[in-house]
Formats: structure tokens, C-alpha cells, sequence
């Protein structure tokens, strides 16, 4: 069951990573990583986000839609309930944690319009997973975006003192950068298969 | 305090009308989905077991491998259908196996796989299904595609649980066993 | 008044186009553009949502209060995302199956409630409307581009229909995810080139901006040209 | 048809859950807002695309409405529109006090000057001055590895084409980047100058031509044709003194390397 997890983790981490591999919340992660606390700080959010909405998806999903067969009903309730638990957690963390809402919640309301956050909640039950599989996927999900954002991050801060020709100044350059390193993530397919092997 | 309430009312109203919408158009649409799926999946049967005539489908229980997401069960007993989903290379692989009363597979499909196209795609052309065509449960002489390695390792693996889930339906009371 | 209209629709195809000016509702651009039918279909679907999304929300942009803003709004958009997720599902089911996640995920695509809360809750009904059928125009023309470029070059074939010369000159790099980037890049650039709106000189670029008194507007000739 | 109503049943109560939630929610953890935030959020068009560098409107009207940032144009979507309202709203446009702002004497981008060798260690200009004085032929130059960009929190300086640029509408002029620049490059100079130098090369005239295109050859023309004294050559470099120099542009028309610029 743990080697089960393990390859969850991993798989949604390196090999199908949401950002490279899934094309899910590419907004924030071109506007957001051009410093690198500012993405370390936007992806800290997105894991923290979607682990609370699998948490609170999962079971509605399971208890309440599945038994009234409503499976259609899934995609606005998901949406509706993540928007209100950014909102909620926006305000909780406003009130009681001012610090971390000073460096974290400032990118909560970017988080209700991120695709990878209903990506998540919607593959997990695609996939069929059960309720710490999907857990533990969110969490993978968000390492995966933490990753990206934080290595893309970096790769920004060299272009800064590149040379680069004038029509691919700005954001052109850095999505050629981003297609090299969504070529390098290619390289880690076959780790997990004979990993596990 | 006036907000407040209004805000309130004012959600659930849209959630309400929304939610009448939806329903109204889901009932509308319901069937002709039904109908859709099934004669899809009744299409995909026929391509893959072409003798057989008509199709029912069987609950799937639990002891049946993982990746058996679907079972139909051939009317006049020529055989099963089994859909299996996997872990392609890129991501799950689904594949309807035909296997017939006497164990040999009738045919293979892929039904949906976003496998990269010039490299994963050339398992879902017919030479390479073709080859699994009447060959047993051993599965032997079935060569991997050079470069597809994890999808054709997929498929291979696929077609295994496939028999794996013939031998188990076969075993259940209500089935006449093999000759 | 009636050029007003007709800027209003016209700004979203060119000048503020979503997906390559605003560079809003990328995740769909870079996935689904792998074939032309699909980046069609999607292009459409999200302006049948935008539009429909758009009407609705500027009716109702004054009853509904700031505290539940956001929910609003997405519920509204969900509603007619389901709407048109269920109608493909039961009359065009392959389309359904090629485009899989990525319809559900209109719901979130930045375009939709950017527009909805950038336009949609100043303005009229009229005019979102026409905002919202200008910018889908934009989105399918840009998702159109980006898959032609990928079909053709990754897959030799358009809209599935193979091109016989190109058999065996396809690069299959650009249908995986790295020829997403690489294209949305490359267009990109194109369209900065074309609008001239490529990042010229400005003055966070020159040198002796410090000192330039003309800082915002452009500096013609001044001491980074000199 | 009961299918339908437990549909509605069911939307509408998870809908009234989450109303009733963020409302109580408000109530309980009300915390005061100042309105200028509230008013320059208002004009900014709410899509939170993290264009402006910040995160999302919420982030970039906070900076506004704490003086962070006075540029109103940062906002990519909302455009020259949204820019004027936001401008208005925070009464920026009014002239202020004489403003002190950042200045980089050298212009070494890629045109002008070369690397003398391909420099792979810590991209930090401090670090790169210990190995040989930095990469760049001439060794007084800005090497472009943005010590200064990253201890400047206006985000007034980036680094483009080789070398740090100074935006003045973003600089408050605090200093931050003249301390941390290795080769003391930036100097902290009124805003309203006319004349500057863009060169803080103090090698022999035949050593600098050699570095960099525009580079200051020490040849004492502008010392010779200026009248008022404002500026010397010393140690082959020239140095203006704001307080006699009457901006009139002679040494700019005279220097052979172009490399005193004025504002026009």
C-alpha cells in the first residue's frame, strides 16, 4: 500500500507534472516566477490549497453526488467549493496568521482562477482514486508545481542578464525556456518504472 | 447585517437556478447519452470480437484484477469483451481485448490513448494488433515495438489481465466452464 | 456609438487579443492545439461560455454583492460549462472524448472570469456580449494558429486528413508537451513583431533611463540609440 | 423527476453552506482595510494575472495604496485606462519634491563593451570582482549580475542586455543599490540634472578606447570648453559638480566618445 503512495507521489511529481507535462496553471506560472520568493511563496499556497480542497472534494464527490448518480453536478460543485474555501481561507489567515498572510495569502485570490487546483479534484476522480490516494496525488501535484515554479524561477533569473533578440524580449524568451525544461522532465519516464520495478 | 443576508440569498439563488437548469437539461440529455456510450462500446465489441452478435454488459466485481474497468459477455456464450485501463506512457491506455470460449483472443483495441502519436500511436495500428489475434493465454512470439517499449509493454500487459479476469468470470456458478 | 460596438468586438481579435496580448487561458492553448478540430472545438465551446457567461453576469453585475463576488460568478460560468459539456457529451461524443478534461476546465480558464470581472460587471449586456463573442473570436483564432503550426509540422496531417508529401518529415517533438511552449513562444514573438509592440527600448532598457526625464512614453533617439 | 429536485436540493444547499460560511466568516474576522486600498482596487480590472509583477490586483493596489510602488502603469490588461484612473485616484500625478534618484555612470551593454573571458561561477557582481575583477574587459564596468536588482525592492533596476538599468519613476533614490554595487558604479544624484557622465573608467584614454566603445578617454576637451568650471578630469575620468554646472551641454557637444549624455 506505502509503494502504492510512494508511486503516486512520484509519478505526479516527475513523470506527469502538472505544469510541464499537463499544461494545468500555466497563467501563474508565467506571471508569477519571475522572483523567486514570489514563486516559492505562490506554490507553498497551491499545495496548501489543494490539499485542503481534495480534502473537502473527495468525500463530497463520493458520499453525496455517487449515491444520487448527479456525476454531472460535479464540475460546479467542485468550483463553488473551492472558490469558497480560498475566500475562507484568504480571511482566516488574514485574522489570525498576518505574517504568513502578508507573504502566502497575498496569492490566495490567484489561486480560485488556477487550473491546477480543479485539474486535481477532477482527475483524482477520474482516476478512481480512493481517499488518500487522491491526498497524496494533490500533494504531488503541488511538489510538481513547486518544483516548476521554483526551477523556473531560476532559469528567469539567468535569462535577466542574457542577450536576448528583441522580438523574443520578455515572455517569449521564457516560454522557449519553459518547452527545454518541459523537454528535460522527459528524462525521468523510465525512473519510475524500473524504480519500482 | 443587510449584506450579509443578501449575499446569502442572493448564492443560493443562483445555485438554485443553476441547479434547475442543469437538471432539466440532464434529463433531457440523459438518455441520449446512455444511448451514445452504448453504441459506442456495442461498435468497439463488434470490431474486436466480429463474430459475436449481441452484447450484454456484467457488473464488475471486486475480485477481478485492477485495471478491469468494463465486461460484456457475448449473448449465445462465444466469449467475453473485457476493457481494461492501464498506465500507458503518457497516461492511461484503455484497451478492449475479445477473448473467446476456447481462450484465444479475437481481437485487441485501443479505445482512447493520448500516447505520443508517431511513437506510442503505432500500437493502435492494425499490424501491430493484428498480432495478438489468436494467440493464447502464453501470449508467446508477440514482439515489442522498438523505442515503444512502455506502451507496448502496456498493451502486453493489458491483454495479461484481460485473461487473468477471463479465467476468474469463468470460474463464477453462473458460467458453463470451458470444454 | 456604432463604431464603439464595433471596437469593442474588433479589440479582442488583434489588439487586446486574450491569448496573446493579455496572455490569459494558456492551459488550454498549449494542450489542446495537438489537431485543428479539437482547438476548434475548444475555441468554440469557450465562446459559446464567455458569451453566454458575459450576458449573464453584467444582468446580474448589480445584485450581486462584492462579499460573495467571486462564487457568483463561477457558479454562472459553471453552469454553462456543465451545459455545454452535457450537450457534447450526448450529441458529439468524439469531440467529448478529444477534448476530455480540458472542457471542464474552461470553467477556470483565466479568460472567462478575467473578462467577467474585467468587463463584464462595469458593462452593459449588449456590450458584453459583443466582448465576449470578440474575444472568443481571438481565443479560436489563436488556438487555430497554434494548431495548425503543431498538426502540420508535428503530425504532417490537418485536422487528421494526412498531407502526403510530409510522411516521414514530421517532428512528433512539437504534439508532445515541449512543442506547446516552443510554439506558443515562437508565436509569441511573431506577434510582437507584427504589432510592433516588441519590447522596444523602453526606457527600463536604456542605459541612461536614470537620468531621461521622457520616462513612459517612448524615447526616440535618446541616449540608448545615441 | 426527483432526480431533479434532489439536483437542486443538493446545489442549493452546498451554495446557502457556503454563503452562510464566507458571510459568518466576514463578520468574525472583519479586519480594518484602509479605502485608499479599496478605491485603487476598485479601478484595477480584477483578473489577477500577475502581469504587473505583483500578485494579482490585490497585491499591486496594496503596493499602491502603501506608496511601495508610485507607478501606475504597471498593469498590462487594464492598460493606458486603467492607468489614468489608478493615477487619479492616488493623486500621483502631482509634482513632488525634489526627487533624489539612482544613477549608473557606464553604459558597457554587449554593444559597446565585451567579456574578456566566459565568467560560470556565482552570478553575484561582489563574487564575480574577486576572480580578476570580473569578467568584462574593462574592469570598472557594471558586469550585470544584479547585485543591485536584488537588494532594490522597488524593482527599479533590471538587467538587460548585460548590464543593470535604473527605471527613475520607480526609484525612491534610498541608496540600497550604491552600497551593494562592488564597483561604487551608482550614485545617488538630483532627479532634474540635465548633464551626466556614463563612465566610471579611470584608465589611460588608449586603455579605455580598447574596453568600450563609449568609455571616458580622459582628454580634458570638456574641462577646456566649459565656462562655468562644473567639470574636471581627474585620474582620466570626468566629474561633474551639480552645484556650478548651468546644464548648457557644451562638454556633451565636444566629447569625443559621446560619452556625456544630456537630457534634453
Amino acid at each position: 500500500m506505502f509503494k502504492q503512495m510512494v508511486i503516486i507521489l512520484m509519478t505526479s511529481v516527475l513523470v506527469n507534472n502538472y505544469v510541464l507535462n499537463k499544461f494545468l496553471g500555466i497563467c501563474p506560472f508565467l506571471g508569477v516566477s519571475k522572483k523567486l520568493k514570489q514563486a516559492a511563496g505562490m506554490s507553498v499556497a497551491v499545495i496548501f490549497v489543494q490539499v485542503m480542497a481534495t480534502a473537502a472534494t473527495w468525500p463530497i464527490y463520493t458520499f453525496l453526488l455517487v449515491p444520487n448518480n448527479l456525476k454531472y453536478l460535479e464540475t460546479i460543485v467542485f468550483i463553488l467549493v473551492i472558490a469558497a474555501l480560498v475566500q475562507f481561507v484568504e480571511m482566516a489567515l488574514k485574522k489570525f496568521i498576518p505574517s504568513l498572510y502578508k507573504s502566502l495569502g497575498v496569492y490566495l485570490p490567484l489561486i480560485t482562477t488556477n487550473c491546477a487546483v480543479l485539474g486535481v479534484c477532477l482527475n483524482n476522480i477520474s482516476d478512481g482514486y480512493g481517499f488518500a490516494e487522491s491526498l497524496v496525488s494533490a500533494l504531488g501535484c503541488g511538489l510538481g508545481f513547486m518544483l516548476a515554479m521554483v526551477l523556473f524561477a531560476g532559469v528567469r533569473g539567468r535569462m535577466e542578464s542574457s542577450d536576448v533578440p528583441k522580438a523574443f524580449r520578455g515572455l517569449p524568451i521564457t516560454l522557449i525556456a519553459a518547452s527545454i525544461v518541459s523537454l528535460s522532465f522527459y528524462g525521468f519516464r523510465g525512473i519510475i518504472d524500473n524504480l519500482f520495478k | 447585517m443587510k449584506t450579509g443576508i443578501k449575499s446569502i440569498v442572493v448564492l443560493s439563488i443562483i445555485c438554485l437556478v443553476s441547479s434547475a437548469l442543469l437538471g432539466g437539461v440532464n434529463i433531457l440529455t440523459a438518455p441520449v447519452i446512455e444511448k451514445t456510450t452504448k453504441e459506442r462500446s456495442e461498435a468497439a465489441c463488434f470490431e474486436v470480437m466480429p463474430e459475436g452478435q449481441a452484447f450484454s454488459e456484467i457488473p464488475v466485481d471486486s475480485n477481478l484484477p485492477k485495471g478491469v474497468s468494463a465486461i460484456y459477455k457475448e449473448k449465445n456464450g462465444t466469449g467475453y469483451v473485457i476493457k481494461i485501463t492501464t498506465k500507458g506512457y503518457d497516461s492511461d491506455l484503455v484497451i478492449m481485448c475479445g477473448i473467446s470460449r476456447n481462450g484465444t483472443v479475437t481481437g485487441t483495441k485501443i479505445l482512447s490513448s493520448n500516447e505520443t502519436p508517431s511513437i506510442g500511436g503505432q500500437c493502435a495500428k492494425e499490424s501491430y494488433s493484428s498480432q495478438y489475434k489468436g494467440k493464447t493465454e502464453a501470449l508467446d512470439g508477440i514482439d515489442v515495438i522498438s523505442g515503444a517499449t512502455l506502451t507496448s509493454k502496456g498493451y502486453y500487459g493489458a491483454v495479461k489481465t484481460a485473461f487473468e479476469a477471463y479465467k476468474i468470470l469463468l470460474k463464477q456458478p453462473g458460467e458453463g466452464g470451458t470444454k | 456609438m456604432e463604431n464603439k460596438k464595433l471596437s469593442i468586438l474588433l479589440k479582442g481579435i488583434i489588439k487586446e487579443n486574450p491569448v496573446l496580448v493579455l496572455v490569459l487561458g494558456t492551459c488550454p492553448t498549449l494542450a489542446v492545439t495537438t489537431n485543428m478540430i479539437s482547438a476548434f472545438s475548444m475555441g468554440i465551446s469557450a465562446m459559446i461560455v464567455l458569451v453566454c457567461s458575459n450576458m449573464a453576469i453584467s444582468a446580474l453585475r448589480k445584485v450581486i454583492p462584492d462579499k460573495v463576488r467571486i462564487p457568483c460568478f463561477i457558479v454562472i460560468i459553471a453552469a454553462f460549462v456543465t451545459l455545454v459539456q452535457m450537450l457534447l457529451q450526448a450529441y458529439l461524443p468524439n469531440i467529448y472524448d478529444m477534448l476530455g478534461v480540458y472542457l471542464a476546465l474552461i470553467v477556470v480558464n483565466c479568460i472567462i472570469l478575467g473578462r467577467a470581472e474585467m468587463f463584464a460587471s462595469k458593462n452593459g449586456v449588449i456590450d458584453s456580449a459583443l466582448d465576449g463573442v470578440g474575444m472568443g473570436l481571438g481565443f479560436t483564432a489563436a488556438l487555430m494558429a497554434m494548431a495548425l503550426i503543431r498538426e502540420v509540422i508535428g503530425n504532417g496531417s490537418i485536422a487528421g486528413i494526412a498531407i502526403p508529401g510530409l510522411e516521414n518529415f514530421k517532428i512528433s517533438l512539437l504534439m508532445m508537451s515541449p512543442g506547446g511552449f516552443l510554439t506558443f513562444g515562437i508565436l509569441m514573438a511573431i506577434m510582437a513583431k507584427v504589432t510592433g509592440k516588441e519590447k522596444k527600448l523602453d526606457c527600463g532598457s536604456c542605459p541612461a533611463a536614470s537620468m531621461c526625464g521622457k520616462t513612459g512614453e517612448e524615447c526616440k533617439g535618446g541616449a540608448a540609440d545615441v | 423527476m426527483d432526480k431533479l429536485i434532489i439536483a437542486i436540493v443538493i446545489l442549493t444547499a452546498i451554495g446557502l453552506l457556503c454563503a452562510v460560511l464566507l458571510v459568518i466568516a466576514g463578520k468574525v474576522m472583519a479586519v480594518p482595510v484602509d479605502e485608499t486600498f479599496e478605491k485603487v482596487r476598485a479601478c484595477l480590472p480584477g483578473a489577477n494575472c500577475g502581469a504587473c509583477g505583483f500578485a494579482g490586483c490585490d497585491g499591486y493596489a496594496d503596493a499602491l495604496s502603501k506608496g511601495k510602488t508610485k507607478d501606475c502603469a504597471l498593469c498590462v490588461p487594464g492598460a493606458s485606462k486603467v492607468a489614468g484612473e489608478v493615477a487619479e485616484v492616488m493623486g500621483l500625478e502631482a509634482g513632488n519634491v525634489e526627487k533624489k534618484v539612482a544613477f549608473i555612470t557606464c553604459r558597457g551593454t554587449c554593444e559597446n563593451t565585451s567579456d574578456k573571458f566566459v565568467y560560470d561561477g556565482i552570478s553575484s557582481c561582489s563574487a564575480a570582482e574577486l576572480f580578476y575583477a570580473g569578467p568584462g574587459q574593462c574592469t570598472f564596468g557594471c558586469m550585470g549580475f544584479g547585485d543591485c536588482a536584488a537588494v532594490c525592492d522597488q524593482g527599479a533596476i533590471c538587467i538587460e542586455n548585460g548590464m543593470a538599468h535604473i527605471n527613475p519613476a520607480l526609484c525612491i533614490g534610498c541608496g540600497k543599490c550604491a552600497k551593494a554595487c562592488p564597483n561604487k558604479l551608482i550614485d545617488i544624484i538630483p532627479a532634474n540634472v540635465p548633464v551626466y557622465v556614463t563612465c566610471g573608467n579611470r584608465e589611460k584614454g588608449a586603455m579605455t578606447r580598447k574596453r568600450c566603445k563609449v568609455g571616458c578617454i580622459g582628454c580634458k576637451k570638456c574641462e577646456k570648453v566649459c565656462e562655468s568650471g562644473a567639470i574636471t578630469v581627474d585620474n582620466n575620468l570626468a566629474k561633474i559638480d551639480y552645484s556650478k554646472c548651468t546644464g548648457c551641454g557644451k562638454c556633451a557637444e565636444n566629447c569625443p566618445s559621446g560619452c556625456i549624455l544630456v537630457r534634453k
